[in-house]
């Protein structure tokens, strides 16, 4: 099939997203931002459904995909909502500013 | 009576019951009557066994009383063996312990300066133990087997610990050191250790012989599958056979525990320390009964040690060198019951030469002869102490002969006899020991002899410093009177049993009848193929005896000489070879030489395991170690948990890495 | 049903002890002592009811407990386990009693810890399953670690927890073992598993080693009995009691009841280890006794000797050496039992147990003196009294197997005369040290302990059989298995 | 086309239903309710009715479905049981411990019913788009609860933790989904696990083996295995007790009932043997792991965080052996585990001060005569915990240990066993606390505060100590109930 980009071309390109979210949340300090590149994860998650569902010719990936965004927009708004309240306590934004509970 | 022997045992222990239960209620009084009397009630059913015996030509009788312990072909009965062997030795411990019972009835009430007597503290607890000791030395010579032996063997251990210690709060008391003349340096004495101790060490040295005979009597049951006398004997000789070396092991190893027992080389350390113990039990259990224990039980297998020569020669040769060994520490002694202590021993190692050559009959003999004359000597001795408030020391003593006749008179005797005077019961039995060990080895003969001057001396030795020539401490010697009539009554008894004991064993040779060998023909087994019995000629017999009584006689005189004609000589002597002399009253530094090597590196290395491995290795190392080095890892895994949200991402992702890479390469 | 009885009564004693108001300090005492005596009486039955000359079970009781696990309740008493659960009863209400006054604060818990504590070690003597067995047997530390830990002395934590650590590391292979042989034979118990449980010899000596290092925590067999003396020097008096008496027993009694028939075939494998372990328990025990300056201390490291027989004689591959052990099991209980009774009596006076604080108290207490003599004497093994008997059987029949062994296990009653007399020395004679002046002798109560402890110990030593005659069927079975084995492996 | 309108059998979800139900009326009732206890009994109402339909579930003997979603199978109602015994006993706790604190609002018990709802839906899940449904619904709410105490900046801290490191596990796991799904071709767990049986050679896919691994990350970080546990010792110190209380329990419980349902049906029989190793070593680790951090801990709420670590690794010994037996002994452990440490935090609450987060261990100093019983209640949780009989505890080690030694892995249960007597350190440490050492006073005159125990806690306490002793000498019924749901 020409015309066609191969899967692995998919696959390869949701990996490298997936590891710059992942690498991202180990280095990054600002909490949205670590937020972000959790998003970026799943947005590669979604990614590769997408081509699975294509190649594979099924939808499940596809509903799948739905399913994820959903979630990510909830964890989205838990998350800000959960800074607003440490920042209440704490006048950080800085994740590794919230170390009182350790040991 | 045969059937009712059991009633010797049980005597007494009626008597301990009611003493030691109720002894502080009843009185003293009571006390004093109701120990006495049962062992006097033990004797007469001894006698009465005696008789039915004698009826019966020796035959023995098993009184079945009931079954000890069962498991699976492990029997043993108690159950109580009437024999001649076993009456001589039941008569001989009731007979005696019951004068020695009514003796101290006045012995242990002590009379201050001013007349009033004092009872001893705990009098009913004296009575207590000394009704154990008769008991438990009963169970030993009367048991019929060697579980009931040994069980014995035990509880007389137990008796004399009790007993030694008997006063028990006393501390060690120092010696006044041995004078040697004004320029010359004193011997210094160790101090006697105190009755506690003392008890101690009697325990404890007995319970190392006692391995050796709870060995014995363990291979016994390997190799026979009995403890019984009546199945084991009438077996040995084919067993033998079929098995030569086993024969000897157990003779060997019973052995063991007749030389911790009966005070032999090298464990007789205990004996002369025993002496800590109030002075009837001294003669009762250190000399007349429980220390002949060993002697008995030999004579009792004897078909074993018929069948092991080679463990008889030992017996013989450490018996004789005990003899020797003790008699020259006796020569130097300056306490009175130390004096006889080591005379003890030394006796003792007759017997165990005469048993140990086969004369079975006349190492009996001398048991029966010294428990006279040395239960007599050692009574005459607490006499002495009693009327001086307890010195013992008998250069504080001297003219005593005056102050206390019936004493100094029996003592006397009692010396007779031990020094193998003619005619004197010892006489007998001495020579007839030595006539055999003459036959035995001539070398040891010598040694005999030799030990048998020594003897002679050393007795009279004690008995010229004590009751003869000048009182040295006048105040002692005021107040010094003859004792109360029990005392004097038991001595009396004994005296007579003294001079007239060597009429159960005249020299046959002489045609005058042994009546021992009669009597104890029934219990020793002859070997099947023995080597015919040699006797000596009648010359060289009558020559032994003579060379005894010379002997003898020699060595009294030679302590007159020194003691009475010339007290110059044994001072300038002792100056002379100071150094030997020191060795002798030093007792050849035994005590301390066993101190330094059993006693101080056990101590030791108890310290070490305690404190070191114990302590620091088993339980700080490993134990809490283990638990100190978890918990470290604890510490640092807490610490790994440091609260940063960066580093706890970093650690799933790294495991999330590792979780991949498993399932992506395997 | 008699058996089941012995576990419910005491816990429900524990129970409405529980109830009764915390003030009520001579209620909760009586009603311990009437439980406990009650115990004691429903016990009774088993030793006249008991048939001799029987091997097998006895009073044995089977009822469902986890049937889709094909668990059940299974309890029963042979030779091995009869007197064990009479020296329970007994010394629990003697340790009730011994508590009278030595307890003010806690009394209700400390009480009904005892109790739970009877429960558990009678558990575990009569179980017949593999897990019941465990059950009980962890189910023990409990109460004894609580004993030890909120009534003992200054470093009871430590002790306590010591106690309780040790011993649950040493029995965590065993669980695992005991679920390889449910595994393997699709039950867990114990009688059936005997029977009809054939295992590879491999994995019977790996099994037998499971099984064997929890007993041996117990017991304690050297090196692992660090946890003992610990817990002697700081439990009360009747912690003990209890712990010496009847608690290491657990162990001793588990090698002949578990380990011995369930895997013959490795015992010829262990034998030598622990026969050595065993001989140098005897003699390190000893030893180590000997220079210690505290009496319940000294007395704890005897105990870590005397096990050494029990376990000597259980290995000794005879019949003889078998019964001698479970005497023992019971000797040991009533003369440590007693020894460390005779302890709490003065520490309950003088709150010291150091040597150094005694010296010629017999004096002044003749009748403690008489019975804490009598009580020595016991424990040395004089003839007599109970001692004598196990040790001389014991010895007697590994002298049969193991001459060396029994040489040396001999010798080791030398070295019991030697700690115990100095003990006896140092506290009770030497001159009157003037700090007891006020020392009083025993009371009523304490001569009555005494007494029947010791009563006990003089039957036991004068008619043996009484004992041996209901021991040796269950013995002769387990010496007759271990011959068997040892009989194919030298074909 | 025709339109079909099938009748979707609710049935199959009717619990999970009435729970949801039940937090919309809460949620409702919030706006009209003045003492928002009410709405707690009213959670407890729905829960209750929530528990009589699984128990009438559990008697029918088709388990039915919900299409290919969910099943309500003897092992979802079990599980099920599991959740609403947790939630009602946190329930009951909570309604004292949050009036203490001021803390008590509606959304608490809205939030706690919907995570319930989520852990039912995890257990019932027979599609990876449930799970992690199930999970997210779940999750969320557990991120809210351990927040909820707006007062202390622990519980704040804790939530963003907790929220932070789970979103990303989250994404581990769908990454771990979509590989699986690429590779199968289907996000139902039964197909995925015929498509492997079709070929065994399909199992060298290392797409799909990746997936698991990713799926295996995904589980472990809920059920705190090491080394995912890192936000577990954070987040149950610093969320309020009584959440703590139901996540140890809840989101345990809920990891692993997909665990296993993923591992048995989709990765099940002959391919056991490729992630049994892994499985291994992880339940190792993670309750070595778990054990040895606890015996560093001052802090007793800490010290049972660590403790929940320490026990999804001997839970995961039951996992291990991919057998029917290993399933049974899981789900006996994890009811067994609901009572006793929600029992212990429920003495937790008693102890907790107002003003600190977490609750030291002096405070436990004496409390055998401060409170007997409460005391007496602690004791029986810590015994339980360590695997000591005659209690519940003890029951479910030796559940999980058979299995892994029936299935050969007998050094599973050794090292199960040595983690126990380690754990009896720091589980016994309480015990010390409470009957060895007098009552604490600190030399600022810091006098441990009185203890105050509401009728709510008193029932918890009550009910979990009855479990936890009847059943432990008694427990037959659970093995029943056990191997019912497993063999139906």
């Amino acid at each position: 099939m020409i015309g066609q980009v191969p899967l692995s071309y998919y696959l390869l390109l949701s990996a490298i997203l997936f590891a710059i979210g992942a690498g991202g949340v180990l280095i990054r300090r600002n909490v949205i931002i670590v937020l972000m590149c959790v998003e970026m994860m799943m947005n590669a998650v979604n990614l590769t459904f997408i081509a699975f569902s294509r190649y594979l010719d099924s939808t499940t990936g596809q509903i799948f995909v739905f399913m994820i965004m959903a979630v990510a927009a909830v964890e989205v708004a838990v998350g800000l909502a959960l800074l607003v309240e440490l920042n209440r306590h704490k006048d950080s934004v800085n994740i590794n500013d919230f170390n009182s509970l350790k040991g | 009576m045969t059937q009712l022997i059991w009633l010797t045992i049980a005597l007494p222990v009626l008597g301990l019951l009611i003493n030691g239960l109720f002894g502080r209620r009843i009185g003293n009084r009571t006390v004093s009557i109701i120990a006495p009397l049962m062992v006097l009630l033990a004797f007469l059913v001894g006698v009465g066994a005696f008789f039915e015996t004698m009826g019966r030509g020796g035959e023995a009788v098993a009184v079945p009383l009931w079954t000890w312990v069962t498991i699976g072909d492990f029997n043993v009965p108690i159950s109580l063996l009437v024999d001649p062997l076993s009456l001589t030795m039941v008569l001989v411990v009731t007979g005696v312990g019951f004068l020695i019972h009514v003796y101290a009835t006045a012995y242990m009430v002590h009379s201050d300066d001013h007349g009033h007597d004092h009872d001893d503290r705990d009098f009913s607890r004296f009575f207590t133990f000394l009704n154990l000791f008769i008991a438990s030395m009963l169970v030993l010579v009367l048991g019929d087997n060697y579980l009931m032996m040994y069980v014995g063997w035990e509880l007389v251990g137990v008796s004399s610990y009790l007993l030694i210690g008997y006063w028990f709060d006393r501390p060690s008391e120092a010696q006044t050191p041995i004078n040697l003349g004004s320029n010359t340096e004193p011997v210094k004495l160790q101090p006697l250790l105190s009755p506690a101790a003392s008890g101690m060490k009697a325990f404890i040295v007995n319970r190392i012989g006692d391995v050796g005979f709870a060995l014995g009597v363990f291979l016994l049951w390997s190799t026979f599958g009995t403890l019984q006398f009546n199945e084991i004997f009438p077996r040995a000789v084919e067993v033998s056979e079929a098995m030569p070396s086993v024969i000897p092991w157990i003779a060997a190893l019973l052995f063991v525990g007749a030389i911790g027992k009966s005070a032999q080389l090298p464990l007789y350390v205990w004996l002369p320390d025993a002496m800590a113990g109030p002075t009837p039990v001294s003669a009762l259990i250190h000399a007349a009964t429980m220390v002949t224990a060993g002697v008995y039980m030999i004579v009792r297998s004897n078909i074993l040690y018929s069948l092991a020569p080679g463990v008889s020669m030992a017996v013989a040769v450490i018996g004789m060198a005990t003899a020797f060994f003790a008699a020259t520490i006796a020569l130097v002694q300056v306490d009175l019951k130390r004096v006889l202590a080591y005379s003890t021993v030394s006796q003792l190692g007759y017997m165990f030469a005469a048993v140990g050559v086969g004369a079975y009959t006349a190492g009996m003999f001398h048991l029966v002869t010294h428990a006279f004359f040395k239960a007599l000597l050692f009574l005459g001795a607490g006499s002495v102490m009693h009327a001086l408030h307890d010195v013992i020391d008998i250069r504080r003593m001297g003219g005593l002969k005056d102050k206390m006749k019936i004493t100094w008179i029996t003592f006397w005797i009692g010396g007779l006899a031990l020094a193998g005077f003619p005619l004197m019961s010892g006489f007998f039995s001495k020579d007839e020991i030595l006539a055999h060990v003459f036959e035995a080895s001539p070398i040891l003969w010598f040694f005999g002899i030799l030990t048998a001057g020594m003897t002679a001396f050393y007795t009279f030795r004690a008995i010229f410093i004590a009751f003869h020539g000048k009182p040295r401490d006048h105040h002692l010697y005021e107040h010094a009177h003859e004792s109360r009539t029990p005392i004097t009554f038991a001595l009396s008894v004994l005296a007579v049993l003294a001079i007239f004991g060597g009429l159960l064993g005249l020299p046959t040779f002489l045609g005058l009848p042994h009546f021992l060998n009669g009597w104890l023909e029934p219990v020793l087994y002859e070997l099947p193929h023995a080597a015919e019995e040699h006797h000596m000629s009648f010359g060289a017999e009558m020559g032994l005896l003579a060379t005894s009584a010379v002997v003898a006689v020699g060595g009294i005189f030679l302590a007159y000489f020194f003691y009475m004609l010339q007290p110059s000589i044994p001072q300038n002597l002792a100056r002379s070879t100071r150094s030997l002399f020191a060795l002798l009253a030093h007792k050849y530094w035994i005590d301390e030489l066993y101190d330094t090597l059993f006693v101080q590196p056990g101590l030791k290395l108890a310290q070490a395991f305690a404190d070191g491995l114990d302590k620091v290795v088993i339980d700080d190392m490993f134990v809490d170690g283990t638990a100190r080095l978890i918990g470290r890892f604890g510490g640092i895994l807490s610490k790994l948990q440091n609260g940063y949200t960066g580093s706890y991402a970093l650690a799933t992702f790294i495991g999330v890495i590792i979780m991949i890479s498993y399932f992506f390469l395997r | 049903m008699i058996l089941s009885l012995l576990i419910i009564i005491p816990i429900a004693g524990a129970i409405v002890i529980a109830f009764v108001p915390r003030d009520q300090d001579n209620m909760i005492k009586w009603l311990a002592v009437a439980t406990t005596a009650l115990a004691l009486l429903v016990s009774l039955p088993l030793y006249f009811g008991f048939a001799d000359g029987v091997s097998g079970y006895q009073f044995e009781e089977i009822r469902p407990w986890i049937p889709a696990l094909n668990i059940n309740y299974h309890v029963g008493i042979d030779g091995l386990s009869l007197f064990l659960v009479l020296l329970t009863t007994f010394l629990t209400l003697i340790s009730v009693i011994s508590s009278w006054t030595a307890i003010t604060d806690g009394l209700k818990e400390y009480m009904a810890c005892m109790l739970l504590l009877e429960a558990a070690v009678i558990g575990v003597f009569i179980s017949l399953d593999l897990f019941l067995f465990y059950l009980f047997w962890e189910a023990s530390l409990i109460p004894m670690a609580l004993l030890i830990g909120k009534w003992g002395g200054s470093r009871r934590i430590y002790a306590a927890v010591k106690f309780i650590i040790y011993t649950m590391a040493g029995s965590t292979l065993m669980l695992v073992a005991a679920l390889v042989l449910y595994v393997n034979g699709g039950t867990s118990d114990l009688p059936t598993l005997v029977s009809t449980l054939s295992l590879s010899q491999n994995l019977q000596i790996i099994l037998f080693f499971a099984f064997a290092l929890a007993f041996s925590v117990k017991v304690p067999l050297f090196p692992l009995h660090t946890w003992l003396p610990t817990a002697h020097v700081e439990a009360p008096t009747a912690g003990s009691i209890m712990l010496a008496g009847v608690l290491l027993k657990m162990g001793t009694y588990s090698y002949l009841r578990f380990a011995i028939p369930l895997f013959p075939d490795a015992v010829a494998y262990w034998t030598p280890l622990l026969v050595t372990l065993a001989i140098i328990g005897i003699l390190y025990g000893a030893l180590v006794a000997l220079v210690q300056d505290d009496v319940k201390k000294l007395v704890a490291y005897s105990s870590v000797a005397h096990m050494g027989f029990i376990v000597l004689g259980t290995f000794s591959g005879g019949q003889q050496g078998m019964s001698g052990a479970v005497l023992q099991m019971i000797n040991h209980g009533l003369s440590t039992g007693m020894l460390f009774f005779m302890v709490g009596v003065l520490y309950e006076q003088r709150h010291t147990r150091l040597f150094s604080e005694y010296g010629g108290i017999w004096v002044k207490v003749p009748v403690f003196g008489t019975y804490f003599l009598l009580a020595v004497f016991s424990s040395v093994g004089l003839p007599g009294l109970n001692g004598f008997v196990g040790e001389f059987v014991i010895l007697l029949g590994t002298f049969k197997v193991n001459p060396i062994a029994a040489a040396l296990g001999t010798f080791g009653i030398v070295l019991a005369a030697w700690y115990l007399l100095t003990a006896t020395r140092k506290v009770m004679m030497g001159p009157f040290n003037e700090a007891n002046r006020n020392l009083k002798d025993m009371n009523m109560r304490e001569a009555g302990i005494a007494f029947v402890l010791i009563l006990f110990c003089f039957i036991i030593g004068l008619f043996p059989n009484l004992l041996f005659d209901k021991i040796n069927p269950a013995t002769a079975e387990l010496a007759e298995m271990i011959s068997a084995t040892t009989l194919i492996a030298g074909q | 086309m025709p339109i079909d309108f099938p009748i979707l059998n609710f049935q199959a979800i009717a619990p999970e239903l009435v729970v949801v139900v039940a937090a919309f009326v809460v949620m409702f009732m919030e706006l009209f309710v003045d003492d928002k206890r009410i709405l707690g009994y009213i959670s407890l109402v729905g829960l209750t009715m929530a528990a009589i339909l699984n128990f009438s579930l559990m008697a029918s003997f088709a388990p039915p479905t919900f299409q290919t979603m969910l099943i309500s199978d003897g092992y979802s109602l079990i599980l099920n049981l599991i959740f609403i015994i947790a939630a009602a006993l946190s329930i009951l706790i909570s309604l004292s411990y949050l009036s203490d604190r001021e803390l008590q609002h509606g959304e608490y018990y809205a939030l706690l019913l919907f995570a319930t709802v989520g852990m039912m839906l995890m257990g019932a899940a027979t599609d990876l788009i449930i799970v992690f449904m199930g999970l997210e619904i779940m999750s969320i709410a557990l991120y809210i609860l351990a927040a909820f105490n707006r007062q202390q900046l622990g519980s704040g801290e804790a939530g963003m933790k907790y929220f932070v490191l789970g979103a990303f596990a989250s994404a581990f796991f769908l990454y771990g989904v979509a590989l699986v799904y690429g590779a199968t071709g289907s996000t139902n767990l039964q197909e995925i696990g015929s498509w492997f049986s079709a070929d065994r050679g399909n199992l060298g896919d290392p797409i799909a083996l990746v997936g698991l691994s990713l799926l295996l990350v995904g589980f472990s970080f809920k059920i705190a295995a090491v080394p995912f546990q890192w936000w577990t010792p954070d987040v149950y110190h610093g969320a309020p007790t009584s959440v703590t209380a139901f996540m140890s329990v809840g989101a345990k419980a809920a990891g692993f009932a997909s665990l296993m349902r993923v591992l048995m049906i989709s990765f099940g029989d002959a391919f056991t043997v490729d992630w049994q190793l892994a499985v291994a070593v992880l339940a190792v680790i993670t309750m070595t792991g778990g054990n040895i951090a606890a015996l560093a801990q001052k802090d007793v709420k800490r010290m049972l965080a660590y403790s929940s670590i320490a026990h999804a690794g001997y839970i995961l010994v039951g996992v291990v052996p991919g057998t029917m037996n290993g399933v049974q002994g899981v789900l006996f452990y994890l009811l067994s585990y609901t009572f006793m440490n929600i029992g212990a935090f429920a003495v937790i609450t008693v102890l907790e001060r107002r003003s600190q987060v977490g609750s030291a261990i002096q405070d436990y100093a004496g409390l055998a005569s401060r409170s007997p019983l409460l005391a007496l209640a602690m004791l029986l949780f810590m015994v339980s915990l360590t695997g000591i009989p005659p209690f519940i505890g003890f029951w479910g080690k030796l559940y999980v240990f058979r299995a892994a030694v029936e299935a050969n892995m007998s050094w599973l249960a050794v090292a199960g066993m040595i983690n126990s007597a380690i754990s009896a350190f720091y589980y016994l440490g309480i015990v010390v606390q409470m009957y060895m050492r007098p009552v604490a006073t600190a030399e600022d005159g810091d006098v441990a505060p009185a203890l105050k125990l509401s009728a709510p806690v008193v029932v918890t306490l009550v009910v979990t100590v009855i479990v936890t002793v009847i059943f432990g000498i008694w427990p037959t019924p659970l093995v029943d109930l056990t191997s019912l749901a497993v063999f139906g």
